[in-house]
């Protein structure tokens, strides 16, 4: 029950409640800054690719389909809710694998097979062009599309140098076979992509553990371990080791983007 | 207490009110004869069959029912008239479209429409999925939570166009009467306060149904209970909104429904082809002046010229017509 | 005697006939873009191409935008009186064609009732974002000058002329922006494009005038000189020599770098794919014929003769903005070089064909009715055309003065 | 009075937009109904009566900080009414919240507000079969 | 305006709603009409409450209980008329009327605004009818009911020209002429009449006509007309008047006998009954008691207009013709178009009832047949517009018209205001005019049809002692002639009505615009050969001014 006070005070009122919804941000206190997640952390992925080729060509030769998606590949469409369809030119792929071919069959007539993912770079045009900020970067380093308030618009797309990312022609719920309740799932006429499995990665962080994304995860379980994921700010983690020991290939590197997806023993041993 | 006096007590006597006022307003102005059929013609009549008119003459210069139904449609619906308007400058010869009014008149009273629709949901059980389907199309769905009605601002906006013309305008300022600034201050406090509670101080929403619900069945002490847990804020709206419908049947908003019974514009202009019939004078046999006017208690009557006492009074004149057979030819010279 | 303005009757059939036909061709494009967003796969749209003619329509109704403006704007800045005539209707064709190419935005992008958080989020970096920006104070920019036009205010009236060509010059550089600053298509990267952009922006808005001018006094029956139309068409013919220079420099230059002689030969020698059409037919039809019409002493003086190289030209532009835009997205860009790449699960590393569908067709051409349903209807509501335009009648005016 | 043939219609047209409730609602059968939520268990991040009407200034900030935040201090909430601190996650309003249909769409549908949240969003109704993590995708590789 | 006179001075003034309340004390020279003589409103056949004293401005003589007497009247005027109560109530004050009235432009008085010329009277309305205005007085608009208020209700009810352009403009479509006839009835109560008004309703009231022409007067001032038609075209012609079995009557403006411009419009009017009667032996006559078309009444009140207006249909019966033709005047068409049915019981005699039934031409002559008024089919009004009329001669090619003799006259075309808004009749004389001749010019668009500008002398503000106002109101059109003056060399100002042909000579000079003024009818003279005389195209030598014809046009 309301009293005659209450309610006469409350015509008073009007400027505390126009600042509610500022009040409930200015009351969060961030425990670590941005600033010092930028010192800390940065997100790397090393791809084995001689691993990576042996894993593709077992089961190629396994399934006789040379179409087939390897362990990584599968994870991560199943851990983010990457919908399936027949139509190769709409369907959206945030992980696929292609196949190289050095341009000089006498130096090296062998084929390798490489993962493309977004490359999660240093300087992403893609969040430079973004008319609404929804593509953004994380202190850490990630690469992410905010998809509410992405406008469909693929300006985006257009920039991306590496063809990471996929624009939903369809409703995604549509090529769903299974959902991860993790993950949401996406609108029909926005942008998405690879984004290293952030909620593992901010799980992992949370609870003090390693992180590793679905692709890396099952890379190892049911592949030939060709992934590595890790912080290259830390001297010690073990993508900073394997980086350290090997020459690292970045794709088009020449753009000055910095990816931060990096393929070692290109062209075998 | 306060809940049950302004939550129960003051919307019933506010519907009251504005239901049988605008009743009484209605049969108020239909009390009153028609004396006579007056259209405002603004085009060509329906005249020899070779003389064109074009769709507009049609519409504002109507001969048949329908065209004359699509004539204040298109008043009520378009502001047709106010479309037309211009300005006079003294310094040119020509004048210029000057439309603003209308453009602010249709801006609000759409914008009045949409709200109005979109409130429906607050006494609609279910609600109408045209209704869901309006504000979603006027929302910017998702960009904005809660969802940012654009007929919610326009109608501030309009509303501030209209009342600065009142303020800026020398001319409208001098026409405006304390009561036109007043409308249009109510209606602005009512609006911006139903923003207010849209975007600032929430009040909920789904008590407020509750309470119109038990209200709309006069389940008086549940509506009463309900009354007292809604938000104060919800109150300012609420009570604003009571008295401008308190206010409208008493006031120049009447115009809503004045705007069908205006004789220049609901009547057709085939004044030629169907007689109109004056109530308080249906068998005009001879003029009211020549039967008495009677005016503080004295009769004042004039004397009928009728072709009698013309032709007594100018006999030999008109005798000199007649044997010329009527006729007039030139004098010879 | 100075020129005066007057509204159409517009009671006549064949005015109701082409205002239905328009509203019919409208709604058809609107009921195009709906279907596009129910149904999928109804466009020749693909992850690999996300850019196809209705994001073309965006560089090719601001440049009919901005060739309207600059000749409106020509009365204004430059002082040409005899212009003048012509200021208003091309300042409102200005304002048509930017509604246009608002809404080709707006038929292109995914979430359309998200727009607002391109206001909301606005991001600095974003040369689209930007444009965003550009394209509606263009819009208003516009509208103010017509209105400063309609109240006949003089000074007004010349210096929003100069804002809206300085405005014009910073959206068509805007929208030229937004296509070569991406690095990553070397198709794409140039730093001739947004003046190029200008030109042709100028050269096609210019063109479709002549043509609307025109058609727009012969059947309101007014009287037109053809010597008026023949400065602007001289215009229009050395603005299209500079286009043609510009696509030949760029073109040029592409292929100077070796990277690039595969998606080169691709784009101007491959008569297979609709690209090679494009730029060709551009290139004779859209340019080389207009020039000789105009520069030809007994087509040049024609009005119909001038008003078809004028709609050739308008139309083949269209073309321009193709070969701007799908080249760059069908030709495969390189990850690794010196590697050959094949994806296996999409179409990386392949030539992707895009064929534009009569759905996307529906869409251009039911904004292209719509500006000339605003049209239509405008001139019946505003005082647009002038009663006459001749050049005596003009010149009397600047003596007086 | 005259006119009687127009005024009374217009009498009757304006009675029956105004009392648009009472014969829509009796053409409905949903005089005086109420809608019922089911109570959930647990504690709520916010007061409930607060939550009734501000709720969704709430989930705006959540999403907010959840998305774009990446250093775990910008995923702690802090509760305007109660004080206390929540880490946030995408799920965890059903963690109380079991049913959606019992509990959000019962405002939602009364008030007809459809936010688009389930658009993409997981909700407990969904009818396809949960992801079983990386160790459940043996089956495609045996 | 480089040529605008200097004297002119438009003062534009914005007082606050309060000082717009207070009525106003000083009346402007030039602008006050002046009160009726007790001989003009006590007469014996237009007999007015409280007539009987002689009144000016400063003393009124108000009848003692004269505030009882205007708040009765204002009672029964809001019973008795909708839309006098419905303009009371439904006015938002929006201002779109504001600079539509031709006074207001002219004079800046801002009481001369439509709205607020009608606030005038809502004020008291407010005070005495609605509970709002009782309770809180001034701030709702309302005022008392004073003498002085009284004075400044008669002082711009008589500033108003009836024209109705606001009513155009108005989104409720309020219509202050409508205000403004009903005020000026209840001014007429307690005594307050406008001498001009009623001395031409006083002289039809008692002879027929505005005038006060006699029958003879009348007779010898159409036989001078048809002496001057012989020596124009040296045709015996001839006319008939009062001739019972005609099968027209004709109906004009009486100053169609005698004034200037409107002379040559008679002629034209005789010219064709000639040839009509020659070819194909309709005839037309005239009436000395209803030689009135015009109907000044309809510039009091409603009781006035129906008496002068009753006599037509009599005479129409008593004559037994079959329908009336109206010639070239504006109110007179208001009035015989929104009126005189209503006013009158429509005449049931044997002819009309037969000619209405199929109302083809045909039906009276068999050379007209095929002439068919459908769209006015009703034995209930019979009224033809003698442009009409003309119109459907000249599409049914019954009469020979020879446009060159026009080409010495660049004309523009003035709808008068209640043709045009009263009436609808707006293409009829633009037909007429095209067919009739060959140099014919609109003034600009916003000036004409239904938007016409009023000359500023309707409404009984033809008066002389307000030609001040009568100047200012005429600006607006007289820019417009001005304009194709310029633009187009027009030397005549063609308009078919009378208070505007005796208007615009005086307005013309005034405003130093060197054009003649005519009406259609008289270029219908001019172009109409007479064929059943035997008349050949090429044989008229002089216009209907006396002026040669192909002097100046043909050479050159």
């Amino acid at each position: 029950m309301m009293s005659r006070r209450k309610f006469l005070i409350l015509t008073g009122a009007v400027a505390a409640g126009a600042i509610l919804p500022a009040q409930i941000s200015a009351k969060t206190q961030f425990v670590e800054t941005a600033e010092e997640v930028r010192a800390k952390r940065r997100w790397a992925m090393a791809v084995d690719v001689s691993k990576c080729t042996e894993c593709v060509k077992e089961l190629v030769a396994k399934t006789g389909n040379p179409e087939v998606k390897p362990p990584c590949v599968v994870a991560c469409d199943r851990e983010n809710n990457v919908p399936e369809f027949e139509d190769k030119r709409i369907d959206p792929q945030w992980m696929r694998i292609a196949k190289l071919k050095l341009n000089k069959p006498s130096v090296n007539p062998e084929e390798f097979y490489i993962p493309l993912l977004c490359n999660h770079c240093e300087h992403p045009p893609c969040v430079q062009v973004c008319l609404t900020q929804a593509s953004f970067q994380r202190p850490d380093g990630i690469v992410v599309v905010d998809i509410h308030r992405c406008i469909g618009c693929r300006y985006c797309m257009i920039a991306c140098p590496y063809g990471a990312r996929s624009f939903n022609f369809r409703d995604p719920m549509e090529g769903l076979k299974e959902v991860n309740p993790e993950v949401p799932m996406r609108a029909e006429g926005v942008v998405e992509k690879c984004t290293f499995c952030a909620h593992r990665v901010d799980k992992a962080v949370a609870e003090g553990k390693e992180p590793v994304p679905a692709c890396v995860e099952a890379c190892h379980l049911y592949g030939k371990g060709a992934l590595t994921f890790g912080n290259i700010k830390d001297p010690n983690s073990k993508v900073s080791q394997i980086l350290r020991d090997n020459l690292a290939v970045q794709l088009r590197a020449n753009l000055g983007t910095d990816p931060h997806v990096f393929y070692l023993k290109l062209g075998g041993e | 207490m306060i809940g049950i006096l302004f939550g129960v007590i003051v919307p019933y006597i506010a519907v009251a009110i504005f239901v049988l006022g605008v009743i009484y307003r209605i049969v108020n102005w239909a009390n009153s004869a028609v004396p006579l059929k007056i259209p405002t013609t603004g085009g060509q009549q329906k005249s020899l069959p070779f003389i064109k008119r074009t769709i507009y003459d049609r519409f504002d210069s109507p001969y048949t029912w329908w065209e004359t139904a699509g004539r204040m449609l298109l008043e009520i619906f378009f502001f047709r008239s106010l479309l037309k308007n211009t300005r006079y400058y003294l310094d040119r010869v020509s004048q210029k479209d000057a439309r603003w009014l209308w453009l602010f008149g249709i801006l609000f009273h759409y914008s009045l429409l949409l709200v109005l629709i979109r409130h429906s949901r607050f006494f609609l059980q279910p609600v109408p999925s045209f209704v869901e389907m309006l504000s979603d199309i006027e929302a910017f769905k998702g960009v904005f939570i809660p969802q940012v009605y654009i007929s919610g601002l326009a109608i501030v906006a309009a509303l501030f166009l209209l009342w600065f013309r009142r303020i800026f305008l020398s001319r409208e300022r001098t026409l405006s009467l304390p009561s036109d600034h007043f409308a249009l201050i109510l209606l602005l406090a009512i609006t911006i306060s139903g923003n207010l509670i849209r975007y600032f101080f929430k009040a909920n929403l789904e008590l407020v149904k509750e309470l119109l619900a038990n209200l709309m069945i006069f389940n008086i002490s549940k509506a009463a209970a309900i009354a007292d847990q809604i938000e104060p804020i919800f109150y300012v709206h609420f009570l604003l909104a009571c008295f401008l419908l308190a206010y409208f049947p008493f006031s120049k908003l009447m115009h809503a429904g004045g705007v069908f019974f205006t004789p220049t514009r609901n009547m057709p202009n085939d004044n030629r082809a169907r007689r109109h019939v004056n109530p308080w004078d249906p068998e005009p046999t001879a003029p009211i002046f020549t039967k008495g006017i009677t005016v503080a208690g004295r009769t004042f009557k004039s004397k009928k010229l009728d072709w009698d006492t013309y032709y007594e009074m100018y006999r030999d004149q008109l005798d000199e017509i007649a044997e010329g057979d009527y006729m007039i030819v030139p004098e010879e010279l | 005697m100075a020129v005066e303005f007057k509204k159409i009757n517009g009671d006549s059939l064949p005015y109701f006939a082409l205002v239905v036909i328009l509203a019919i061709v409208t709604a058809a494009g609107f009921y195009a873009y709906v279907l596009d967003h129910q149904i999928a796969g109804l466009n020749g749209l693909s992850n690999r191409v996300p850019w196809g003619i209705v994001n073309a329509g965006i560089p090719y109704f601001i440049g009919l935008s901005a060739g309207s403006l600059i000749v409106s704007a020509l009365a204004g800045v430059f002082n040409i009186k005899k212009y003048k005539v012509f200021s208003r209707i091309a300042a409102y064709m200005a304002a048509a064609w930017i509604i246009a190419a608002i809404l080709s935005i707006a038929l292109d992008i995914g979430k359309l009732y998200h727009f607002m958080n391109a206001v909301r989020y606005f991001n600095l970096t974003s040369i689209f974002s930007w444009n965003a920006f550009l394209y509606s104070s263009y819009f208003v920019i516009c509208s103010i000058y017509l209105l400063v036009q309609f109240e006949e205010m003089d000074r007004a009236t010349r210096f929003m002329a100069g804002l809206a060509v300085f405005w014009a010059v910073l959206v068509h550089s805007g929208t030229g922006a937004i296509y070569s600053f991406v690095y990553s298509k070397e198709l794409y990267h140039s730093a001739l494009t947004p003046p190029m952009f200008i030109v042709c922006a100028i050269t096609s808005g210019l063109g479709l005038l002549l043509a609307n001018l025109y058609f727009t006094f012969r059947f309101t029956k007014r009287e037109l000189d053809p010597s008026l139309i023949r400065g602007l068409a001289l215009i229009f013919a050395g603005l299209m020599m500079i286009l043609g220079y510009f696509l030949a420099v760029e073109g040029l230059e592409k292929g100077y770098i070796p990277a690039l002689h595969e998606a080169v030969q691709f784009v101007f020698l491959n008569p297979g794919a609709s690209i090679f059409w494009s730029f060709w037919l551009l290139i004779v039809f859209g340019i080389a014929i207009p020039i000789i019409i105009v520069l030809n002493p007994k087509t040049g003086y024609n009005l119909k003769w001038i008003s078809l190289a004028g709609i050739m030209h308008a139309a083949l532009v269209f073309a321009e903005r193709f070969y701007l835009i799908v080249p760059g997205q069908v030709f495969p860009e390189e990850y690794l070089p010196g590697y050959e790449l094949e994806s296996l699960h999409t179409l990386e590393g392949y030539i992707v064909s895009y064929t534009p569908t009569i759905i996307e067709w529906a869409q251009i051409i039911g904004l292209i009715a719509m500006v000339y349903l605003i049209y239509v209807v405008g001139v019946r509501i505003f005082a647009l055309i002038p009663e006459r335009a001749v050049e005596e009648d003009v010149d009397v005016e600047v003596v007086k003065e | 009075m005259y006119h009687k043939r127009y005024v009374i219609p217009l009498i009757l047209v304006f009675l029956i937009g105004f009392f648009t409730p009472y014969w829509y609602n009796a053409m409905a059968g949903s005089f005086g109904y109420e809608p019922e939520l089911k109570k959930p268990a647990g504690e709520c991040v916010e007061d409930a009566k607060w939550m009734a009407s501000n709720h969704m200034l709430l989930l705006q900030q959540w999403r907010t900080q959840g998305i774009r935040s990446a250093a775990e201090g910008g995923k702690i909430y802090h509760s305007f009414t109660t004080g206390k601190e929540f880490y946030i996650t995408i799920n965890d309003c059903w963690s109380c919240h079991t049913d959606k249909k019992e509990f959000c769409d019962q405002c939602h549908d009364y008030i007809g507000i459809h936010p688009e949240c389930w658009d993409c969003h997981y909700t407990p109704d969904i009818e396809k079969p949960h992801y079983e993590g990386i160790d459940g995708l043996s089956k495609y590789f045996s | 305006m480089e040529e605008a006179p200097e004297k002119i001075e438009i003062r534009q003034r914005f007082p606050s709603w309060k000082e717009m309340l207070k009525p106003v004390k000083k009346f402007e020279e030039g602008r006050v009409s002046y009160l009726s003589l007790p001989k003009q409103v006590d007469s014996e056949f237009f007999k007015m409450p409280f007539g009987d004293v002689e009144r000016s401005l400063d003393d009124l003589k108000l009848p003692d209980n004269w505030k009882e007497i205007f708040l009765d009247a204002m009672k029964e005027t809001l019973e008795k008329n909708r839309a006098f109560k419905l303009f009371m109530d439904i006015c938002v004050r929006c201002g779109a009327c504001a600079d539509k009235c031709h006074y207001y432009i002219g004079t800046g008085d801002p009481k001369n605004m439509p709205v607020a010329r009608a606030e005038l009277i809502r004020s008291i309305y407010r005070r005495y009818f609605t509970p709002a205005g009782k309770i809180f007085g001034e701030l709702a608009g309302a005022r008392e009911l004073t003498e002085d208020v009284i004075r400044e209700l008669y002082y711009y009810a008589y500033q108003c020209s009836l024209c109705r352009r606001c009513s155009l403009f108005c989104p409720y479509g309020i219509d202050t002429a409508e205000i403004v006839w009903w005020l000026r009835r209840m001014l007429s109560r307690i005594g307050l009449n406008q001498r001009f008004s009623t001395i031409s309703i006083e002289a039809s009231a008692r002879t027929g006509n505005h005038l006060g022409l006699l029958p003879g007067g009348m007779a010898g001032a159409i036989q001078q007309g048809l002496e001057e038609l012989k020596d124009i075209t040296g045709f015996d012609l001839h006319t008939y008047i009062n001739k019972k079995g005609a099968d027209v009557l004709f109906v004009a403006p009486s100053a169609d006998y005698f004034a200037t411009p409107h002379w040559f419009v008679m002629l034209g009017y005789l010219l064709l009954f000639n040839e009509l009667e020659e070819k194909y032996g309709i005839t037309i006559t005239w009436s000395t008691y209803a030689s009135e078309g015009g109907n000044f009444g309809t510039f009091h009140s409603y009781e006035a207009a129906q008496l002068l207006n009753s006599k037509i249909y009599k005479e129409a019966e008593r004559l037994g013709v079959s329908f009336i033709i109206g010639g070239e005047c504006g109110h007179m068409w208001r009035d015989k178009h929104q009126f005189i049915n209503t006013m009158n019981l429509p005449p049931k005699h044997e002819e009309w009832k037969r000619f209405w039934e199929d109302p083809d031409l045909g039906e009276i002559a068999e050379g007209l047949r095929g002439i068919r008024f459908d769209s006015y089919a009703s034995g209930e009004h019979g009224w033809i517009h003698i442009l009409e009329f003309v119109a459907a001669l000249i599409e049914h090619k019954k009469i020979e018209i020879d446009k060159s003799r026009n080409d010495h006259w660049v004309a523009t075309y003035h709808d008068p205001c209640n043709v045009a808004r009263g009436m609808g009749l707006i293409e009829e004389p633009r037909y007429v005019l095209r067919n009739v001749m060959n140099k014919f010019y609109e003034m600009p668009e916003h000036t004409i049809r239904e938007k016409t500008y009023c000359c500023g002398a309707g409404g009984g503000m033809l008066a002389d002692e307000i030609m001040d106002l009568r100047m200012r109101g005429v600006m607006p059109r007289m820019m417009a002639a001005r304009h194709v003056f310029k633009k187009y060399g027009v030397n005549i100002l063609l308009t078919p009505c009378a208070i505007d042909k005796a208007q615009f000579p005086t307005a013309l000079e005034y405003w130093k615009i060197p054009i003649e003024v005519g009406g259609p009818m008289e270029m219908v003279g001019n172009a109409l050969v007479l064929t059943a005389f035997g008349e050949k195209p090429e044989d008229r030598q002089y216009d209907l001014r006396g002026d040669p014809i192909r002097e100046g046009s043909g050479g050159e």
